[in-house]
């Protein structure tokens, strides 16, 4: 039941690290926080699905929601993510395509020319 | 209600498990927790394991989310039964009607979305998500409501809970 | 099986869950889990939520021992129900007819036995123990069995798991 | 599901430690292998309760069916238990007045006029 939400900077970036399972009930918050840190002026965002056990077609929603919303604002959210468990997911449904995909967290928030 | 199979005749027709839960949100890892319980008991390796246990949740979520605006009561159904050579599990939504079955694609007529992003914001990966994870989805509608029956093929017990 | 509650009446009526489970031994833990699973959810401490889990296995056990010798197909159904200031588990037999309740005494009644070492290999420190662990239990029977109603007094939810 | 069952010699006594569940399902193993060991000879048995994450009335049951059958033999059952869910369970239902608990193996195994 439990979603843990953390959120430190890093390099310009901020990192969500997401723990625990995305799904219908707790993707909202999820969504909740992402749209904080947008309106907050955070554009540069990376979900850190590391600590992530389950997450669902109602999470990839909030994920794509959060990057489309970030794009608008000429910013990005991209993912670190190795479990092959959730990259799956990801794999199966194309979004592959869409985020993109570091390895870890050091790879996720190399400055690099953002604007 | 007449003929509508009560969870004690399914039990004892298939020696299988019957959950009800409310048809909300905060079930859905009751649901799951179960399945992989379930599961676990057969020769299923871990990664199909998980892959049921999300095809299964996200099933049950288009029973919650098809309630979120009708504020029924009614509960969500999980049925899990078993043979020597796979599993079924029976997710239903008890506010259908008679005859009206949710219709599910024959896998090979469901593609992938050409824009996944686009479909991810519009709820419509669950189905393709679901099919692409077990071995075989289907569709029933009976007196009990609408059904969706996932399948994985999977060897027998490793190990007989029973005496 | 005229006003026999069904399942989808008890989650409705209560908002509860029910499971319904084969009446053998392998069975009990997954119950185990599941109250464990529902209990953490309530304002209950390691301990109590233990002995809740112990009071429901050792009541699964009566249904399931008293089968042992009919091989009834059966199952245990057991059912979750909470308020504002507790939950109650039932666990039913649903072999049991009408008006046949199980005797559960008063707990003020239940002495310990004198001899708890030959009560053990009797089998009857099963029912002091459910009484010492948890807050009431009582026993009825209806047109779906006989069930024992175990009682934990607590507040209300920590999370709340509807949207 | 599990039970572990797994015994050791020390100073003469034979420890049996258990892991995991211990209830209607499991308890028969827990029976049958104190049956062998009063059957192979072992007649100074430590029971080790450390690794037992849940015992119900049926444990309890075949404990003490391993004690008196061990008796019969003059030999003893005792046992190794200092988890509070564990004992609990001996204390309401009065057997810590029937078995002689240890607080560790050490304890529960230093040799003494065991004739
Ligand atoms: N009862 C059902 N049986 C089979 N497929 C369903 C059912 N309900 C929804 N789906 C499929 O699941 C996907 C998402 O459903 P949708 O109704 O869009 O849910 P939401 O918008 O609440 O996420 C769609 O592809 C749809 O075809
Ligand atoms: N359905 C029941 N309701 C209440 N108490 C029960 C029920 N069945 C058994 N008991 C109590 O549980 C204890 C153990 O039951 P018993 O029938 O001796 O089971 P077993 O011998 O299979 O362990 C006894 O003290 C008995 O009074």
């Amino acid at each position: 039941m439990d979603l843990g939400l953390d959120a430190t900077e890093r390099n310009g970036f901020v990192v969500l690290a997401v723990r625990g399972e995305v799904d219908v009930y707790t993707a909202p918050r999820l969504r909740e926080r992402l749209v904080e840190m947008v309106s907050q002026g955070h554009h540069q965002v990376v979900v850190d699905l590391e600590g992530v056990d389950f997450l669902d077609s109602t999470g990839l929603g909030v994920l794509v929601g959060g990057l489309k919303r970030l794009r608008s604002h000429e910013g990005d959210l991209t993912l670190v993510c190795t479990q092959r468990r959730i990259l799956k997911v990801f794999e199966i449904t194309g979004l592959t395509k869409v985020f993109q995909i570091f390895e870890d967290v050091d790879a996720a928030t190399v400055v690099a020319s953002s604007e | 209600m007449v003929g509508s199979p009560t969870a004690v005749e399914h039990v004892e027709r298939t020696g299988g498990i019957q959950i009800d839960v409310p048809a909300q949100p905060g079930y859905l890892a009751l649901v799951r927790m179960l399945v992989h319980t379930l599961a676990q008991r057969r020769d299923l390796d871990d990664e199909r394991i998980e892959d049921l246990v999300l095809a299964v949740s996200e099933a049950c979520g288009w029973v919650v989310g098809s309630r979120l605006t009708t504020d029924s009561p009614r509960p969500v159904q999980v049925r899990w039964s078993e043979s020597e050579d796979g599993c079924v599990i029976e997710v239903t939504d008890t506010t259908s009607h008679d005859g009206d079955a949710p219709s599910v694609p024959a896998p090979d007529e469901v593609e992938l979305p050409p824009d996944p992003g686009r479909a991810a914001l519009e709820g419509e990966l669950s189905l393709p998500l679901v099919l692409a994870l077990v071995d075989e989805v289907t569709s029933s509608a009976g007196p009990n409501g609408s059904s969706v029956h996932i399948t994985v093929n999977c060897g027998p017990w490793d190990g007989q809970p029973s005496t």
